[in-house]
Order: C-alpha cells, then structure tokens, then sequence
C-alpha cells in the first residue's frame, strides 16, 4: 500500500531509456529531412506516439503501477484520439 | 450557527463555532455547506434575472428594459445558472456533504483541495459578477460565447470568459477529488458492486468534469487571447473558423448537460428505493447506465451544431449518437418505476419531487430526441423549443433533483425538520407554474419563435402572455418552498436520526453528523439497499 | 399564420412526418408513464401495501426496455435523416440568390443588379440561397419553409427550397448577433412566375430611383437599422440634421467637440469606434472600410450635404 | 484496487497516503493533456486547411534550437527519474545532485527559448505586430499556434522548475526521504508530462515539411 515496497527503476535503465528517446528524435530528424511526402507527418507522428508510450512506461514507472492506473491512461488517450477523429468527419468531407 | 439545545451532543454544525470556523473548514460537511448556500444565492439572483426576462416579454416591443439590456440579462442569467448553480451544484453540494459518508469514510481525499476549491469556485462567481459591474458594459454574447460576436463585442467579454475559465478548474479538482475519494477511501467491504447509486453517479460525472473541462478551457484562453493579441483562431478575418471554436466548445458543453443530470440521476436513485422500502431495482444497469451516458456523452457535441454549415455526414453522424445515448436515459426511467413498483409507498415531499422529476425529464428528453432528429432540429433550432428544451430538463429534471434531495437530506444536514405541508403545498404551485412557464414555449418553437429575442411578432402574444403568468407563479412557489426550508432549518422540530427509515450509510449515523462521520470505522458486509425489516407501520 | 401544419416548401413534409413520428412515440410514452405513476401510487400507497415486496431486478425486462427504445429510436433517426437529406441535395436547375447577413438586416442580391430586402421567389421554382454574412454568425430562418441555416462569415453555406404555396412568409435570424438581433427579419414573398420575372426586370423598383444615390446606398447597407432619418435615437446616432452640427464625441484622446463634415462622415463610417458621440455605446458598429469605399462614399457624403443644405 | 487503507485523514497528518496521493496526480496530468489536447485539435484542423502556409512558416522557426531544447527535455527527464532511484536508494546527496542539474536543464530550456522568442520579437513577428497580421491568413494561424503552444509549455517549465525547487529544498530538509516521497513523485510525473507535450511540439511546430 504505501510506497515502501515501490519499483524501483535502476541507474542503468534509466540511461537506455535516454538514449532509445535520443536515437529516435535523430530517426525524426532524418526522416522529415528524407522528404517522404505525405508519410512524413504520419511517421513523425508515429516515432513520437513511440516516444511518448515509452516515457509513460519506464520514465513514468507505468510498467509497475496498478491496473486501474493503466487502463485509465490507455482510455484518456483512446478518448482523446476519438474525438480528433470525430472532428474530422466533419473537416475531411467538407 | 450554534442554534442546537445546550444539551445536542457536537456535531459539525457546533463542534467549532464563528465565521473563520466555517470559511478555514476542511470539513467536507461545511464545505458542502457553504457551497450550497453561495449557489442558492446565485441561484436566486438570476432566477429573478428569468422573471424580469419574461416580464420584458410579456407584451411585444419595449416593455421594461432596452435591448441591451436584456441582452446582457439572458448572457448573465445563462452564465450563472450554468456555470455557478447547476454544474458545479449537485456534485458541490450534496456530493461534498453525503459522498464520503456514504461510503463510510471520514472525509474526501484531499480535504485541503476540496477548501481550494471552493475559493475558485467563489473567486470564479466573484469575476462573473465583476463582469457586469466593471467598466465598459457587460457581457451580452449568451453563455455559449460564439465567435465572432465574443471577438469583437465591446462589452467586458474577457472578464467574464476569466470567469468561466477559473469556474472551470475549480468543477475540475472536485472532480478529481471525488475520484480518487471513490477510489481510495471507501469503507473496508464496501467493494465496487457494493457502493451506494448516488456515489457510482457522482463517479461518472466526476470523469466527464475532469477530461472534458479542460478543452473549455483552453478554448475560452484562445478567446482571450483572440481578444487581446489579436491572433484569429476563430476570426475568418484573419483567416480563422468560427465553426472550429463551436466544435471546441461543445465538446465540453455538451458532456457538461451530463454533468448536471446525473448526480440528479443519483439523488433521485437514492429516494425511489428508501420511500418503497424496496430495494433498487436493476442496480447494476443503473450503474452501467450512468458510465454509459457518461462515456457516449463525449461523442455527440455536433448536436448544438447541425445548422452550422457542418459536413452532410457529420450531421447524421451526430444524430445517430445522438439518439443513442438516449438509451441509458430510458433504462434508468423504466428501473426507477420498477423500484417503486410493488413497494409500500410513502408520498413525502422528497417523493414528490423526484416523481416530477421523472415527469419532467422524460418530457425534456423526448423534446431533446425531436431536437435530436436532424430534420427536427433544423426547425427548431435556436428557437423557444431549445429554451424549453433545457429548462425542463435542467431546471425540471437538475434543478427538482436537487429539490429531492434537499428534502430528502434535510433532516440529516440540520438535524431539524421542515414542514411537510408546507412542503407539498410548495411543490404544488411550483409544478403548476412550472409548466405554464415553459409548455407554451414548446409551441411557439415549433411555430417559430426564435430565442435570444428581445422582441417579438404579436401572432406570438398570447403564448408569451401565459409563460409570463406562469414565471410568476413559478416565483411564488419558489418563495414558498425556500422560505419553509429556511425557517426550519433553525426552528423546525428536532429530526430523528433516520427518519425516512433509510439503510444507506447516512442513515445510520446521528443528525446533524459528528464532525468526523463516523465513532468507529464501519465495515460493510452487503449491498447498499437491503430493506430487512420494513418500517412500515 | 406559420403554423406546424401549414409546410409552404416541398421539405416540409419530410420534416413534418419526423416531427409526428417522434411527437407519437413521446405522447404515448409520456402518457404511459404518467398512467404507471398514478397506479403504482394509488395501487401501491403505504396505507394500502404494508408489505413491500423485495425483488432486486428482472433480465428478462432490462433487455426488453434497452431493446424496444433502441428500435424506436433508430426509426426516429431514420426519419429524422430522411427529412434532412433531400436539404443538402440541390436540384441542377435551382436559381441561386444571394442572401447577405449583416447586423442586423438581410439583403438578397439575384445578381442582375437586382438587390432586395425582401425575398421574392417564384412558385413551384427551385430556389438556393447562397449564404454569405459580412460581419458575424446570422442564422436564416424561414420556418413556414422548414429551412434554417447560419450564414457564417468565411464558410459558403447554402440552403435550397421549392414554394409550393403562395404567400407571405417570415424570415428570422436565428443566430445570436448582437444588439438589434431581435429585428433582424424579412418576408418572403412567393409570387407566380410571370409576376416574378416582372419583378426581377425592374431594377427601379429598388436601386436607385428618385431618391437620392447616396440614400439608396444607406438603405441597401442596412445602416437604417441603427441610424433613423427622423431625429429619433435607436442604436447610433440619427442622421437627421448630420451636416453642419456641432457634436461631443469621444475620442481616444478624451472628449472633443466636431463638425458633421466629410471628414468626419468618412471616419464615421471607415472607423466607427474612433470618435463616439456622446451618450452612445463604442463597438456596436464594424467598420464598412471594404464595403462602402469611393464612389458609393462620396455619394453618400453628397447625400448629408444635399440633405443638409435642403433644410437651411 | 484496495479497500483496506482508508480514512488517511490528512487534515491530522502531514503526508497523504502515497497511493491516493499519486491518484490524484495522474488525473491532474490528464486534465493538462486535454488542455493541450484542445490546442492540438486546433492546430490539425487548421494544418489540414493551410498545409501550405504551415510549411512556409515553419521555415522560420529554428529546428536546431528545438532540436537542442528536445536533447534538454529527455535528459532532464531521465535526471529527474534517476533523483527519484536516488532517494529511493537513500543517496540523498546524488538525490539534490540529480534535482539540481534537472533544474539546471530546465534553466538551459528557458535560455534557448529566450534566444529563439528574441529573434522573432527582433523581426517584429509576436502576437499582435503588424508584420504578423499582414502574413498569410495560414501564416498567421501557424505563429498564433505556435506561440499558444509553446507559451503555455513554458509556463509549465517554469512551474515544473518551481516544483523541482521546492521538491529539492525539502530533500535537504529531509521532509522527502526514502519512506516519504510522493512530492517528489509527483514533482518527476509533472515534470515528464512536460517532457510528453515537447515530444509532440517539435515535429509538430519544428520539423513540419
Ligand atoms: C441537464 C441538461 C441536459 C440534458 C440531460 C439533456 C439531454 C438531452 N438533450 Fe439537451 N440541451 C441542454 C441540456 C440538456 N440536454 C441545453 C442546456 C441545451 C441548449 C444549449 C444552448 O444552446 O444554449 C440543449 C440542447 C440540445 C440540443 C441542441 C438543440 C439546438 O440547439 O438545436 C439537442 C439536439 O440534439 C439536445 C438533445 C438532447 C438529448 C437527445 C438528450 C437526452 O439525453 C435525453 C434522454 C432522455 C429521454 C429520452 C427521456 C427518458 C426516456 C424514457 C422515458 C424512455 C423512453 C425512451 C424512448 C422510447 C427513446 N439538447
Ligand atoms: C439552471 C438553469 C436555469 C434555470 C433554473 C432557469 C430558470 C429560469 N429561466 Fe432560464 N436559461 C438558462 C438556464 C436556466 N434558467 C440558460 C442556460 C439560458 C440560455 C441563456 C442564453 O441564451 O445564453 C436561459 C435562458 C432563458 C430565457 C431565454 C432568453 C431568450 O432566449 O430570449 C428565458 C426567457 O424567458 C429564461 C427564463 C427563465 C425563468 C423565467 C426561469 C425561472 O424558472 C426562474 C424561477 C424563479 C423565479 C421566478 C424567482 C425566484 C426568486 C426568489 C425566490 C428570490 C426572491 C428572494 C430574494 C430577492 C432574496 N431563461
Ligand atoms: Cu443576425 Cu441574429
Ligand atoms: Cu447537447
């Protein structure tokens, strides 16, 4: 219950996080830079949703927090990515 | 505040006595407390703002007020009753005062955010009120702040977006309270399933505050900063899309209607049950239901939005989930019925109330499907079906819930009781004045009278006429109400501790409650309705 | 009289027969409900059931009532669709006409140097409006046609309709827009073809005529609504006696006493909030720099002189 | 899910039971999400009518000063992580250590962002300006987005370096220790949310082609 008995993330691991995040800013760099058209947006997106789940994960010790806490973060963006999508049926048949 | 027999063991309204007690309180009770008595007030004032409004129109043309005038009126009227009386209500109230009791604990989870709070929410109320006062003239774009009207009216627009923004983030911590509180502090045995129906539906309205608030929010910054720096989010002159801010805008205003039915939903649940001495019928429905409308409540903004020049497909998008989450709505109907149905039923005023609520918003709802429909709803848009849309739903189906359960916890907040007859005598003339007021603005909707009309065609006179006669009446029953309610709640007779014969945790513990809930910590061994020996004599 | 019934435009009947569909299922439902109340209190009072029964839900009924519901909803949406659909679906040969939204009056523009603040259709002829507004959201309501739409600055929203009856109708606006929003109305006038075109031919009826260019002008931006001719105080400032008088306005810098000159008309009109007359209300009028500007501004002026010097 | 511990009264006690404690923080992170949240709606709505426009002005903006503050945002994110093993390992002074060069990041973040804010006030392109509204209507709507944004996240720098501040005083202090760190906790959550929006702004306002 308290957080005694908490997770503790090591040194170690703290530091491969970094540089996972690192190489994978570069790979958006490189890849916006590379030109690919209508993909770019779709692939810097995508590293950063990458980006962003593993700051969650490790960074932000979800991998070692309850279930209800997962599933609420998981829902809140599920929710967040509908109503984008929502809104765009409105834009992308006007 | 002390008003108790010397002799009237402490409770939280005496434990500690003066005004610092009161207004440094972490007692979930007393802040409960104050919030309901700021949000009557408010409530008050712009109730008499919806008299005058109706006054105005009681003949066509000119009557009592300029145009501005009753421009600003409706703005502020629509401002208040939304933003400080009926969102934050019952959730502030009696979610405050009965929540951590109800699920046996000693108070919400950070008492010291719940104080935090309140002062928002007073500051929020504060700057509305400032708005019209300050320099300049006051508001008058109507609560929904549409651009580019919000952008560039003269009057103290930014003021009162502050307002709305601040009120914002005061309804977003209770929310957050009141789900890590439900979370973390429910009573040992008190599992999910076992959780009382009031509680389950101030869970469900706490999500919808916490997660769609802030998109209000950062909306009505844009505004301001629109306003300020001039940048154009929403100003087609500087290439904006004043369709894009309606979009943002209900994305949170819509999910916020939820917001203030369904802790009224939960009150209502909590009496139907406890005046049949039946337990619920459908509990796990009624609990489905709330997260259902809750969760579905996020998809169906596009509603308000059908004549806006919107896309084909997101209109009848929109209306099919529209229609859906309808549903939820009729299942909590029907098992409300079903729990009266085959008890031993005890009209007291609280019943009372919460059968017009039925009433009510079932009438409310089934205009909001006719609103719902597209086809409908192009006829009817923006006209006095709207108004009398919502005001049956928010004030016959909100704001009786709350005359619920008002009534119904009465005993329990002040240890006194009121009284009954007057009581029904109030309810009476408010029902009957309710529905003149706004049954005839059904018609005239359809007949096309259009809202936000200072003004109006004579062919509408009669019907107008008669909404007015009915306000007044609805006035008077008001007064009748609310004056009984206050002389008792110093002078009434001294309550019993469970005097409706209740089972929910409430109603076991003594009235008014001890300052810190409970003597010993309760441990809860079964479902919240059980009615083992019905107290019916 | 607009009544429900009384549907003037071939959409009516779709939105009608949703409007019945849903206004059954509701009065049956309500009145059910309303019947149940009233036994179960009657059947079920404490002085007659002692004895509450304790039965804690039913299956069997929970679907029931999701199910049933669902269904009727699902045709409310059917309906409700179906009347809407054939609005967004212009017919090839609909005569388009211009509406133009401004605070607060509408003109529709029919594109042969036709301009008119009233709206007048030929029977049986189909007829889109092409929506523009030159200030903020207007809605265009005609309700005996069963047809609303907002007129939305920057969006090219449109609605379409056949009158199928002849007629005087009324106009609306139905989206909040500021001061006068109340008397933002027109009429629609459905008149047989013949009559129309003749109509539409004559271009005197109301450009310009024997009043004054400058008039005509006022009248077609709709500045009347604010601003009466006859010394009476709306919203702004009347126009009656404009040219020569002396006038308290208040300026950024403070109040300052001005002449009604050219000078003065063209800033009043360009930039209306930078000099208010004493007693009046800033912001309530938007600048019409791009809507009235050279020729049309000096005919104006020539207006007030000409008035002006009349009177003297 | 426990219904054990209950009734951590905090009105007697001076830390809040950790569990409840972090509750509430992720909620409150979720509401800072949607705030963005509605900004992010904003600008896909308005990249999918001006993806033109957005691209030019994009042009303007310095992708190697972003790029430098995204290096600053992962690292102080990683530092304020491994403060966090720290005083879970009771090495309380790599604890203030770690703290103290987060906060420093979060210094370097505020220098660049002053460099990067001075160069567009220095073209006289800030809300407001009259080179700005004379841009194209796409243009303007990107700088209105991209100062909205980026503004609003470095509000959340400075409040996060606050937080840091305080969290690191009360380390030294020994008010946070290894049996007591919800603060500090909640200090790293905040402070890597911050982290989160940054990694969606910069390809989003930076590196759009
Ligand atoms: C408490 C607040 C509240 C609630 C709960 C609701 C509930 C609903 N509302 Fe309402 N609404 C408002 C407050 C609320 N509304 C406000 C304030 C506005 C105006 C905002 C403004 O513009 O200023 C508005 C406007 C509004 C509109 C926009 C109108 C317009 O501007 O053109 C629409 C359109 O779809 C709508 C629909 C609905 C529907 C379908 C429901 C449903 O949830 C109702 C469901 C209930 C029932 C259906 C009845 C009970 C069911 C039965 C008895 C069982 C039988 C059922 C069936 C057979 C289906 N509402
Ligand atoms: C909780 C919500 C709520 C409640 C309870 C009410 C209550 C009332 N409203 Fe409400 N109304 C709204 C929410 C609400 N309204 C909203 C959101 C709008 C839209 C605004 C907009 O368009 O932007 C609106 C718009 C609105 C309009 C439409 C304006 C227009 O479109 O032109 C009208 C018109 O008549 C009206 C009238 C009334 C009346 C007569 C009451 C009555 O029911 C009030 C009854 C009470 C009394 C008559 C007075 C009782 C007073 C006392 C007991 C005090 C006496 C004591 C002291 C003085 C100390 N309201
Ligand atoms: Cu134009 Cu209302
Ligand atoms: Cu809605």
């Amino acid at each position: 219950m308290s957080n005694n008995e908490s997770h503790i993330t090591s040194y170690a691991l703290n530091f491969k996080v970094l540089l996972v995040l690192l190489i994978l800013t570069t790979i958006t760099i490189l890849v916006i830079k590379a030109h690919l058209g209508a993909f770019t947006v779709a692939v810097a997106l995508t590293l950063a949703s990458i980006k962003c789940a593993i700051v969650l994960t490790y960074f932000m010790h979800l991998k070692f927090e309850s279930l209800i806490l997962r599933l609420m973060v998981g829902g809140v963006f599920l929710l967040f990515a509908i109503i984008i999508v929502i809104t765009f049926i409105d834009y992308y048949f006007r | 505040m002390n008003n108790q027999t010397p002799t009237a063991p402490l409770n939280y309204l005496n434990h500690k006595t003066g005004l610092w007690s009161w207004l440094s309180s972490t007692d979930h009770k007393r802040i409960g407390l104050l919030y309901f008595y700021c949000i009557v007030t408010f409530f008050l004032s712009a109730a008499v703002l919806g008299l005058l409004m109706k006054i105005e129109k009681v003949a066509p043309g000119e009557t009592i007020m300029t145009a501005q005038t009753y421009n600003a009126m409706f703005t502020l009227h629509g401002i208040i009753m939304i933003f400080i009386v009926v969102i934050p209500g019952l959730a502030a109230v009696f979610g405050n005062i009965m929540l951590p009791i109800m699920i046996g604990a000693k108070d919400v989870a950070f008492p010291k955010l719940n104080l935090f709070s309140f002062y928002l929410f007073l500051g929020g109320a504060c700057i509305a009120l400032y708005s019209q006062f300050a320099h300049g003239h006051s508001p008058d774009t109507g609560w929904t702040f549409y651009v580019p009207y919000s952008a560039e009216a003269s009057s103290n627009v930014v003021i009162a977006l502050t307002a709305a923004f601040t009120l914002g983030f005061a309804s977003i911590l209770t929310g957050l309270n009141f789900i890590v509180t439900i979370h973390t502090m429910r009573a040992p045995g008190m599992t999910w399933f076992r959780m009382p129906l009031f509680p389950w539906s101030l869970y469900a309205t706490a999500w919808i505050q916490l997660l769609a608030t802030p998109v209000v929010g950062i909306t009505l910054l844009m505004v301001i900063a629109e306003r300020t720096l001039h940048v154009g989010f929403f100003d087609p002159k500087l290439g904006g899309d004043p369709v894009l801010y309606q979009h943002l805008f209900w994305i949170y205003s819509h999910p916020a209607v939820y917001v203030m039915i369904l802790p009224a939903m939960g009150v209502v649940t909590e009496i139907f049950p406890t005046f049949s001495q039946k337990p619920v019928f459908g509990y796990v429905p009624i609990v489905f239901s709330s997260l259902a409308i809750a969760l579905v409540g996020y998809f169906v903004w596009g509603h308000h939005m059908f004549t806006s020049g919107m896309s084909y497909e997101s209109r009848w998008f929109f209306s099919l989930l529209t229609f859906l989450v309808a549903i939820p709505s009729a299942i909590k109907v029907f098992n409300w019925l079903s729990t009266m149905y085959g008890g031993s039923v005890d009209l007291q005023p609280p019943l009372l109330y919460a059968i017009s609520f039925i009433f009510l918003f079932t009438i409310g709802g089934f205009t909001g499907l006719t609103l719902g429909s597209v086809a409908t709803d192009i006829q009817v848009h923006n006209t006095d079906f709207v108004v009398a849309h919502f005001h049956y739903i928010i004030f016959g189906g909100m704001g009786f819930g709350f005359f619920a359960g008002i009534h119904y916890w009465f005993p329990k907040i002040y240890g006194r009781m009121y009284n009954i007859r007057w009581a029904n005598i109030g309810w009476g003339i408010l029902f009957t004045g309710f529905n003149l007021t706004y049954f005839p603005m059904f018609i005239m909707g359809i007949q096309g009278m259009p809202r936000r009309y200072f003004d109006y065609d004579p062919k509408f006179q009669l019907g107008q006429t008669i909404s007015t006669i009915g306000a007044v009446i609805l006035f008077t029953g008001l007064i009748t109400m609310i004056s009984n309610l206050i002389y008792h709640s110093k002078k009434g007779a001294i309550a019993p501790a469970n005097p409706w014969h209740g089972v929910t945790l409430e109603w076991q513990i003594p009235s008014p409650p001890p300052h810190e809930n409970f003597d010993e910590v309760p441990v809860i061994t079964r479902g919240p309705y059980v009615f083992d020996n019905p107290h019916t004599k | 009289m607009t009544t429900m019934f009384s549907g003037a435009s071939n959409l009516a009947e779709g939105v009608d027969r949703a409007f019945i569909f849903i206004f059954a299922v509701s009065f049956i439902f309500t009145i059910g409900i309303v019947a149940l109340i009233i036994y179960i209190l009657v059947h079920f009072s404490r002085k007659k059931n002692k004895n509450p029964q304790q039965f804690h839900g039913n299956t069997k009924l929970e679907i029931i009532w999701t199910v049933i519901p669902l269904i009727l909803v699902l045709i409310m949406f059917y309906f409700g669709w179906a009347g809407f659909a054939p609005m967004r679906k212009v017919p090839a040969d609909a005569m388009p006409i211009k509406a133009i939204g401004r605070m607060w009056a509408w003109s529709f523009d029919y594109g042969n140097g036709k301009v008119s603040k009233d709206l007048v259709v030929p029977l049986n002829r189909n007829v889109k409006l092409d929506l523009f507004s030159e200030d903020v959201n207007h809605g265009l309501f005609i309700p005996a046609f069963r047809v609303k739409e907002d007129v939305i600055p920057g969006y090219n929203n449109y609605l379409w309709f056949q009158p199928i009856s002849k007629g005087t109708f009324d106009i609306f606006c139905t989206e909040y827009c500021g001061l006068a929003h109340s008397g933002m109305t027109a009429k629609v006038i459905v008149v047989d073809s013949l009559e129309f075109n003749k109509w539409l031919a004559d271009l005197k009826a109301s450009g310009p005529g024997l009043e004054h260019p400058g008039l005509a002008i006022i009248k077609a931006n709709a500045c009347l609504t604010c601003h009466s001719l006859d010394g009476s105080k709306i919203i702004g400032p009347s126009f009656k006696g404009l040219w020569g008088s002396k006038r308290i306005v208040i300026t950024a810098q403070g109040e300052k006493e001005m002449e009604g000159n050219a000078e003065y008309i063209k800033r009043s009109i360009q930039e209306p909030n930078a000099d208010i007359v004493k007693g009046f209300n800033k912001g309530l009028m938007q600048s019409y720099k791009d809507l009235i500007k050279g020729e049309d501004l000096d005919k104006i002026i020539d207006y007030f002189k000409t008035a002006g010097e009349q009177k003297k | 899910m426990s219904t054990t511990d209950h009734n951590a009264h905090s009105e007697h006690s001076e830390y809040i039971d950790s569990d409840t404690g972090k509750m509430g923080m992720w909620l409150f992170l979720f509401t800072e999400l949607f705030l963005f949240g509605g900004l992010f709606i904003v600008y896909a709505v308005m990249r999918s009518k001006y993806g033109e426009d957005f691209h030019h002005a994009a042009l303007e903006l310095n992708a190697f000063i972003g790029a430098t503050n995204t290096v600053v945002l992962l690292v102080s994110s990683m530092t304020v992580a491994m403060s966090l093993t720290a005083i879970q390992k009771k090495q309380k002074n790599l604890a203030i250590g770690l703290i103290f060069f987060t906060i420093l990041l979060a210094g370097v973040f505020l220098v660049n962002k002053y460099f990067e804010y001075g160069h567009k006030f220095a073209l006289n392109l800030y809300p407001g300006s009259d080179v700005m509204r004379n841009l194209p209507h796409g243009e303007i709507m990107f700088f209105g987005l991209y100062f909205l944004m980026t503004g609003l996240h470095l509000f959340h720098v400075v409040v996060g370096g606050i937080l840091l501040t305080i969290i690191m005083l009360k380390i030294k202090s020994g008010r946070i220790n290894e049996e007591h760190f919800l603060l500090h906790e909640n200090g790293a959550l905040y402070w890597h949310l911050v982290d989160l929006i940054w990694i969606f702004l910069f390809p989003l306002l930076y590196l759009i082609t």
